[in-house]
């Protein structure tokens, strides 16, 4: 899933502070599931975004409102009723989703009130860890289930550099280092000859270095 | 002969050689590089030029190996994957060719978060061994990595680095036969204080006949005083100090540790001159240039041959 | 001018809090009636926006009073409700209320006496604080 | 106490004693239906373990844990109390029983005292009060008649009588109370008196008594409470200093150890001077020295060895094998000096201590023998109630039953057991009450009982119309703050249709008034403002039921317990406070809705898994009350490891009994064996439990539906090897020599030496549990062997003798006969080795300092118990059971409920919970049996109203709430949204308040009923 955190509330603040009417949007699907944009931070946000703006002695109103999925535009469309009320738009989607606002509603200010993170799964209870950096030519396959690119800090395809300490990143020790988890499956899946086969360099094409993506299923598209 | 690098000249004369390193100014005080260079001069076949160390700016070894040269010193480019893409690498290497630069070292580079610029991006277009492929590529093949025709081809005498101490230790040997594949034609380590673990991995890497595919030379580093044997031993990633280094280092009066340093390493270089594979040693001995040429006496490896 | 009388607000588990504050009672252990009760199952049922609605309506204080560590009636409702107390502290400052106006208790059941000593030492440092500053800007608008 | 005469009818039982014991048979048997009349001697329940800090081996505050889950409703249904009370006499038989029952003055009239308090503040010295002696009693106890109301007053020690009763604002004090009596008539009887303490004074070697720093374990234990006499500072009494270095005793008053000591064996000062010492360790750690003086250390419960140790690897205690001789203190010396001689040693230590803690044992009490003479029942040569072997809880005389320490000195997890298993004895001779509603055998019941509950009002779309009802509760609330003037301020609040005052709404009057008011009116939400809706919610839920509203339309302002006796000497501020408080009920209620309790109908059989002694007596008891029980056995026959064994250490032929036992179980018309079955699958939850199972050779399906579930799997006998075992003929386990002793005495007879290896594959890192039997079994075959050939040397060698109880008796009598007791430690093990028919043992006697050889006839090894891994394992999995680390079943809790799993619906019994004996599998058979009662006796499943609901819209299926429940219960369900099972919600309300999504709401404390609350509270400082 897109894991968020929630922008340092001055930021917000400092966004919101020309407008007197606010639409806070929430979103109900990977933001609620890494608890930075759902339908319960949109109350604890529009809570501490009126209290911060009363102790200024301004009264922010704010609409609260949760969307299925913001970055559909069948679901964004139900906010054209409330809209109008509204000076502004504080969206607590990831990207995805502020900007789908944006382009639907092309007259009215769009605030991020997250900083979209990474992709990741949720290791425990409230502990989300990045996973993948969507660059197109998976390369799972080959790494015994382990990312070099999302989980080395070097994204070496021929690792582990010599900064590798007990199992742990040279950045630091609370990062695991990617090579040695590979290396360890590798050798639980008794497929430790793969480790000298040199990984070429990588085509960056499918991923950010050939610019924006998009993908069209020609079968489904209209 | 691959190249005209003369560290290639002396490795392939059986000798063994010795290299050290000369970290290139934070500015544009040139008289700082060569008054260190002018320190190795007779002292040493080659010498390392750093590339953005730690991750902290410095004039870049591209334009610091230029002045080296001109000196009549033979610098060893040093290049990291993760400042600069594939592009900006090769069209550096060619530069440095064409200014006499012939041999070079290809690394991955510490990461940023060590250096004085912890909010750069870190490039890491390709790493290490890809960069030895790259470069190889351009010598063997004549072609760019994209593939493209070279007009007159860099021949470059490729090295790169090991850490014979890092975990997974079990893949060290592995690491190195990785870069041994793609193409490495030396390699200098990680400085060695446990000479126990490091001969343990020579074995290895013997075992591999690694040592015949490329000439080893064995990094060393003098230690100031028993607080730098405490850092390296705590601090720095991949070092593997031996407490019994460390006792021994606090256990000469300070005014006498760097004696005691210079000592340690001398017998270091003693013991590892009889290690099977090492073809040679690499000193790094940081911002204490003016020791190298007693410590290369003191190991017996002077007058350097000439080739 | 009359001195500041803050009200403060203690969310209070079922089977310890609300207990031991039933026990101050009937010891007739007397406390600043500044403290107002809210009753809960447990003390990992206070809900972040439920703290800050009460700040918002303008309580100067607040505290969440839960079971003694191990004795939680819920297994660890106790400890949830510490973490949860400390992350909201963190963002009563970024609000500018000041997160010392919130804190986490432990209690048992038959510490009646602790109950009125929490009331007494948590009045006395919310009214060093001065009153709630949305409230007070609230009023003076 | 009118309800006493309301139930004439011998269709009740009597418990007598207050303590954990019999409260827990009080409450099982109300839970089971069954009317009780529990008495006690003192002015409040609770009896010794209120007096405990904390309890071993969890060393938490457990009564405030587990306050259990159970229908108050029932408790105050069934259970009437008497405080000051006793026994006299008892005349009948067993199902029809008259006792004479005397009851001590109280000179309070309790149906009018307000517990306000004033007699106590103005005549302290005569006036007793209970509850602050314990702090805990409220959570666990907390039905009306048990709570603070226990006020009682020593007349005697009044100096103005009248000035006493003139002080009571209430009237409530009544100088002419006398002593009285009565005649009622009982089903059946429990004893449950408890036992006394020895009393160490009369020792004069220990100083106690008489130096104030030397102090019982039960005295240290009130110095360590927070509600103790020194507020929780661990100070010595000599000087007010914090001790250094603290010593405990053991056996003081047990063992016969000192003169006047009892004979027996008390079974808990070992675990409860280890429990102090702990806990002195977790308080102070590296400040206080702890050191304990004992003999054996007696550490053989579920799971004590490694409490055992943890105190010693981990806390650090220190331990001394010794006996000491004398605590004094030398004039001038700041500490007691404590001398005594280590057991390996033949000298003389001394040592100083700052303080020194006598573990002092049980002893019988006045109160014991008193009791068993009035219902004339036997008791052994200790005092102690005297029990059949094979029949754990039955006094001499039929229909009177025993638990707890009367029976014999025992800890609380298995005075639990017995309590449990005396309420299903007792439930057997006693018809069920029928509920409310249903029609009661004529004259059974008093007629306003009967009265069924209107049909509920349907209010919704109604706009809220609130009754706000103040309560005086006399000087209480009416005292403090001006009544009327709340009334008339809360009427002027938008909703409320009236707000009035009653003199006490909890009075007969005042709820009668309330529902009239609900009736005229029309109201549909009401506010009581009153005392605290702990003690008195569900009274009121019950009483505007009874006027047709949703019980959970009532809110209730604590404007007693939390404001007017607060703010007792300042009104103004109480009547603010109280104001808020209405105020935020009365917003709160105004967004209560109806809820409907979950009720779903209960499956009254009961399936049994696994066919021993414990399965088949729990069986046969459930079977004996009519219930249809299945009997699943994995092997082909009945019995168990019972099979194998043929006496018991008492002498009672254990092959008789399983024969019986297996005759009675296969003949029975209620219970339905079903042998060679294998348990594959299990659905469902208590009251409508699902169980497959393969049968037979063939493995045919079959599926059960039960609504309770015990599980008496059993364990297996240990059979490590070790010291030839296995590979010589004369080496054999006590199981085998047991079986040989009996079927070829000759063989035995000829036997010259004998050796006993005690724990053998126990107390070993790989089982570090102690298996509790086998030093009996090592006993009773010494003893046996002794018999056949009193010649005979047998050496039993051992790490510490763990004959509890009235084992200590046999023990004894086993050292008088000549067996040779000899020590060993760990890490110098006897070494065995073949010497043609025999083995020679060879070890080191610590006493002597020498190392020793015999030719053994035989080698007896104490292998004791492991558990059933494979078995425990496979069916934990099934069920979803916790096991411990060593593979058996873990209790619900491991003090309070041994016999409940903490899966609801199921109970376990026997070995499958921990090494035991066949009479105390019996007893928590039986124990499991009264258990499955309580549940059994319900003709419907009450899942309640305050469980976490999910809105399926607003769902994301996070995960969040499924991880963070502390029971597990929420999944996530085919539709992909989160499902929470509300039979198995226990309400805490934590998902509610962690779902990112907010599509979790507990009902009762909804989100908005919270915030209307809080609007309330608050609403005057925003106007």
């Amino acid at each position: 899933m897109i894991t968020a955190e929630r922008k340092p509330l001055e930021e917000i603040i400092a966004y919101v502070r020309p407008f007197d009417r606010i639409l806070l949007v929430g979103c109900n699907e990977c933001v609620t599931v890494c608890a930075a944009g759902g339908r319960k931070e949109v109350g604890i946000l529009s809570s501490a975004l009126q209290m911060a703006f009363l102790k200024q002695g301004k009264n922010l109103q704010v609409k609260e409102h949760t969307l299925e999925r913001q970055c559909d535009p069948e679901y964004v469309e139900e906010l054209s009723s409330m809209i109008d009320g509204a000076d502004a738009v504080l969206s607590m989607a990831c990207g995805c989703g502020v900007q789908e606002v944006a382009r639907r509603y092309r007259d009215k200010p769009v605030f991020p009130a997250v900083n979209t993170t990474f992709m990741g799964a949720s290791e425990r209870q409230g502990v989300w860890a990045e996973r993948c950096q969507g660059c197109g030519d998976c390369l799972l396959g080959i790494t015994g289930g382990i990312c070099p690119i999302a989980r080395c800090s070097k994204q070496l395809l021929n690792g582990p550099c010599g900064g590798s300490t007990h199992g742990k990143c040279e950045i630091s020790p609370d990062v695991d280092c990617a090579w040695q988890l590979i290396w360890d499956r590798l050798k639980a899946l008794g497929l430790e000859n793969r480790y000298e086969e040199i990984i070429p360099a990588k085509d960056w094409r499918t991923g950010r270095g050939g610019g924006p993506r998009k993908i069209i299923r020609e079968d489904l598209a209209e | 002969m691959k190249t005209d690098s003369v560290l290639e000249k002396v490795l392939s004369s059986g000798k063994l050689a010795v290299t050290s390193e000369c970290g290139p100014p934070r500015g544009a005080a040139v008289d700082k590089v060569k008054k260190k260079a002018e320190m190795l001069k007779g002292v040493v076949d080659a010498v390392n030029v750093t590339d953005n160390q730690t991750a902290m700016v410095r004039m870049s070894s591209f334009a610091a190996g230029v002045f080296l040269r001109q000196m009549d010193l033979h610098p060893i480019l040093q290049m990291v994957t993760r400042d600069r893409n594939r592009l900006a690498m090769q069209a550096d290497i060619i530069g440095a060719y064409a200014h006499g630069i012939n041999t070079m070292l290809c690394l991955s580079g510490d990461h940023p978060h060590f250096g004085d610029h912890p909010t750069a991006a870190n490039v890491h277009d390709i790493d290490s061994i890809q960069f030895i492929q790259m470069v190889r590529q351009m010598r063997d093949e004549g072609t760019f990595q994209g593939g493209a025709e070279i007009d007159q081809p860099p021949k470059m005498f490729i090295g790169a680095a090991a850490n014979p101490f890092a975990d997974p230790f079990e893949l060290r040997v592995a690491r190195l036969a990785k870069k041994v594949a793609a193409g490495v034609d030396f390699i200098q380590t990680q400085c060695i204080y446990n000479l126990d673990k490091f001969e343990q991995w020579m074995e290895g890497v013997c075992a591999r006949g690694l040592h015949e595919k490329c000439p080893i030379l064995a990094g060393i580093t003098p230690m100031k005083s028993a607080g730098m044997a405490r850092y390296m031993k705590n601090k720095v990633p991949g070092m593997d100090v031996p407490q019994e280094l460390v006792d021994r280092m606090a256990g000469v009066p300070k005014e006498k540790q760097a004696e005691e340093g210079i000592k340690i390493c001398v017998e270091s270089m003693q013991r590892l001159k009889e290690v099977k594979g090492v073809a040679g040693f690499h000193i790094m001995a940081i911002e204490w240039e003016q020791k190298v040429s007693e410590i290369v006496e003191k190991a017996g490896l002077l007058p350097r041959p000439t080739v | 001018m009359k001195p500041f009388e803050p009200v403060i607000v203690a969310f209070c588990c079922h089977y310890c809090a609300y207990t031991a504050a039933d026990m101050a009672g009937s010891q007739r252990r007397c406390y600043p009636p500044n403290v107002r009760i809210v009753r809960v199952p447990c003390s990992g049922k206070v809900d972040t926006i439920h703290i800050l609605k009460a700040f918002e309506k303008g309580a100067d204080g607040i505290y969440v009073a839960g079971c003694l560590d191990g004795d939680c009636h819920f297994k660890n409702g106790n400890i949830r409700a510490s973490r949860r107390v400390a992350s909201v502290k963190g963002l009563l400052d970024e609000i500018g209320i000041g997160g010392e106006r919130l804190e986490m208790v432990k209690i048992s059941a038959g510490m009646g006496d602790r109950f009125a000593d929490i009331a007494e030492q948590m009045t006395e440092k919310i009214r060093k604080l001065g009153p709630n500053p949305i409230h007070a800007a609230r009023t003076a608008a | 106490m009118e309800t006493i005469e309301r139930f004439q009818t011998r269709n009740k039982v009597l418990v007598v004693g207050g303590g954990v014991g019999g409260i827990r048979t009080a409450l099982d048997l109300a839970e089971a239906g069954r009317d009780v009349v529990l008495i006690d001697a003192a002015n409040a329940i609770g009896g010794l373990m209120t007096h405990l800090d904390r309890t071993f081996p969890t060393n938490n505050c457990d009564l405030c844990t587990i306050s259990p889950n159970m229908s108050e409703e029932n408790r105050s249904r069934h259970i009437d109390l008497m405080t000051l009370t006793r026994i006299i006499g008892l005349e009948g038989a067993a199902g029809d029983f008259t006792a004479t029952l005397s009851t001590a003055p109280r000179y309070i009239d309790l149906t009018r005292c307000t517990a306000c308090g004033e007699c106590r503040r103005r005549f302290p010295e005569c006036v007793d009060f209970s509850p602050g002696l314990d702090h805990r009693a409220p959570t666990c106890m907390r039905y009306p008649q048990a709570t603070p109301q226990a006020f009682s007053i020593d007349l005697a020690r009044c100096k103005d009588k009248q000035a006493l009763a003139a002080c009571c604002p209430a009237g409530a004090i009544v100088l002419d109370d006398a002593e009285s009596r009565r005649q009622m008539r009982f089903g059946a009887v429990v004893m449950a008196t408890g036992a006394g303490i020895f009393d160490p004074s009369a020792l004069d070697n220990f100083n106690y008594g008489k130096d104030p720093d030397v102090v019982t374990s039960l005295e240290y234990e009130r110095i360590l409470s927070a509600s103790g006499p020194t507020g929780g500072r661990l100070v010595r009494g000599s000087d007010g200093k914090v001790p250094e270095k603290i010593a405990w005793i053991q056996c003081v008053g047990s063992r016969g150890l000192q003169k006047g000591a009892a004979p027996y064996c008390s079974s808990v000062c070992c675990m409860f001077a280890l429990k102090e010492a702990i806990v002195t360790k977790e308080r102070f750690a590296d400040q206080i020295d702890t050191t304990v003086f004992f003999m054996d250390m007696r550490t053989f419960g579920k799971d004590y060895e490694q409490y055992y140790q943890r105190s010693r690897d981990e806390y650090g205690l220190r331990f001394v094998r010794s006996r000491p001789h004398s605590v004094m203190r030398r004039p001038g010396e700041d500490r007691l000096t404590v001398t005594f001689a280590p057991y390996d040693q033949s000298v003389v230590k001394e040592e100083g201590f700052d303080m020194v803690v006598l573990a002092t044992g049980f002893a019988v009490s006045e109160e014991m023998r008193k009791t068993a003479e009035a219902l004339g029942i036997e008791l052994n040569e200790h005092g102690f109630a005297k029990t059949p072997g094979f029949n754990p809880v039955a006094t001499s005389r039929q229909g009177v039953y025993v638990c707890g320490m009367f029976e014999s000195p025992k800890d609380i997890p298995e005075t639990m057991i017995q309590a449990s298993a005396a309420a299903c004895r007792a439930a057997a001779l006693v018809a069920p009450v029928p509920a409310k509603g249903v029609e009661a055998p004529e004259g059974e019941m008093a007629e306003d009982e009967l009265e069924p509950f209107p049909p509920e009002r349907d209010v919704t779309g109604e706009d809220p119309k609130v009754g706000v009802f103040i309560c005086e509760c006399g000087e209480n609330i009416g005292g403090v703050v001006n009544v009327q003037a709340l009334a008339k301020d809360a009427g002027s609040l938008p909703g409320v249709e009236t707000a009035e005052v009653l003199g006490y709404s909890c009075s007969r009057e005042g709820m009668k008034k309330i529902q009239e008011r609900i009736r005229e009116l029309q109201l549909n939400r009401v506010v009581i403002g009153g005392c605290s809706p702990r003690t008195h919610e569900l009274q009121f839920q019950d009483t505007i039921r009874r006027a047709g509203l949703n019980k959970y339309l009532v809110e209730i302002a604590n404007l007693r317990d939390q404001d007017t006796w607060v703010h007792l000497d300042r009104p103004a501020e109480a009547a603010a406070n109280a104001r808020a408080l209405i105020q935020a009920a009365v917003s709160a209620v105004k967004t209560a809705r109806p809820l409907t309790e979950h009720l779903l109908p209960m499956n009254q059989d009961v399936l049994v898994v696994g066919g021993g002694v414990a399965g088949m007596t729990a069986a046969l008891r459930l079977a004996d009350q009519g219930y249809q029980v299945f009997l699943a056995e994995r092997r082909s026959m009945l019995g168990g490891i019972a099979n194998l064994v043929r006496k018991t250490l008492e002498g009672d032929d254990v092959q008789a009994f399983v024969r019986d036992l297996i005759d009675r179980t296969l003949a029975h018309e209620n219970l339905q064996v079903i042998t060679s079955a294998f348990i594959v699958d299990h659905s469902g939850m208590p009251g409508m439990f699902k169980t497959g199972m393969q049968v037979g050779p063939q493995m045919f399906y079959r599926q059960i539906n039960h609504g309770v579930t015990i599980m008496a799997t059993g364990a297996l006998p240990n059979r490590p090897s070790a010291y030839l075992l296995g590979e010589h003929d004369a080496v054999m386990t006590q199981l085998e020599a047991d079986a040989l002793i009996e079927e070829d005495s000759d063989r035995v007879a000829a036997w010259e030496n004998v050796v006993m290896i005690q724990c053998v594959g126990s107390r070993i890192p790989e089982n570090p549990n102690c298996s509790r039997i086998c030093c009996q079994a090592a006993v009773k075959n010494a003893l046996r062997i002794k018999e056949l050939n009193s010649e005979a040397r047998v050496i039993v060698l051992y790490r510490d003798m763990r004959t509890y109880g009235f084992q200590e008796d046999y023990y004894r009598k086993a050292r008088e006969k000549g067996v040779i007791f000899a020590r060993y430690e760990t890490d110098a093990l006897p070494q065995t080795e073949a010497a043609g028919d025999r083995v020679l043992v060879t070890f080191t006697d610590p006493i002597l300092g020498r190392t020793l050889s015999v030719e053994a006839d035989a080698l007896m090894l104490s292998t004791g118990f492991v558990s059933d891994d494979e078995s425990t394992e496979d069916l934990a999995a099934i069920f979803k059971l916790p096991r411990t680390s060593d593979g058996y079943f873990l209790e619900d809790h491991i003090k309070l409920r041994p016999v409940d799993l903490p899966a609801p619906g199921f109970f376990v019994a026997g070995t499958a919970h921990a090494p035991k004996s066949i009479k105390e599998s019996l007893s928590q058979a039986e124990a499991a049996a009264g258990r499955a009662l309580t549940l059994l006796a319900r003709e419907s499943i009450n899942l309640g109203a305050a469980v976490a609901r999910v809105d399926d819209s607003k769902c994301a299926a996070c995960l969040i709430c499924v991880r963070v429940c502390p029971y597990g219960v929420p999944f996530i369900n085919a539709d992909g949204y989160s499902e929470i099972d509300p039979a198995k919600c226990h309400g805490c309300g934590t998902c509610a308040s962690e779902c990112p999504a907010k599509a979790i709401d507990l009902m009762c404390f909804e989100d908005d009923q919270i915030l209307a609350k809080l609007n309330g509270l608050l609403e005057r400082m925003v106007a």
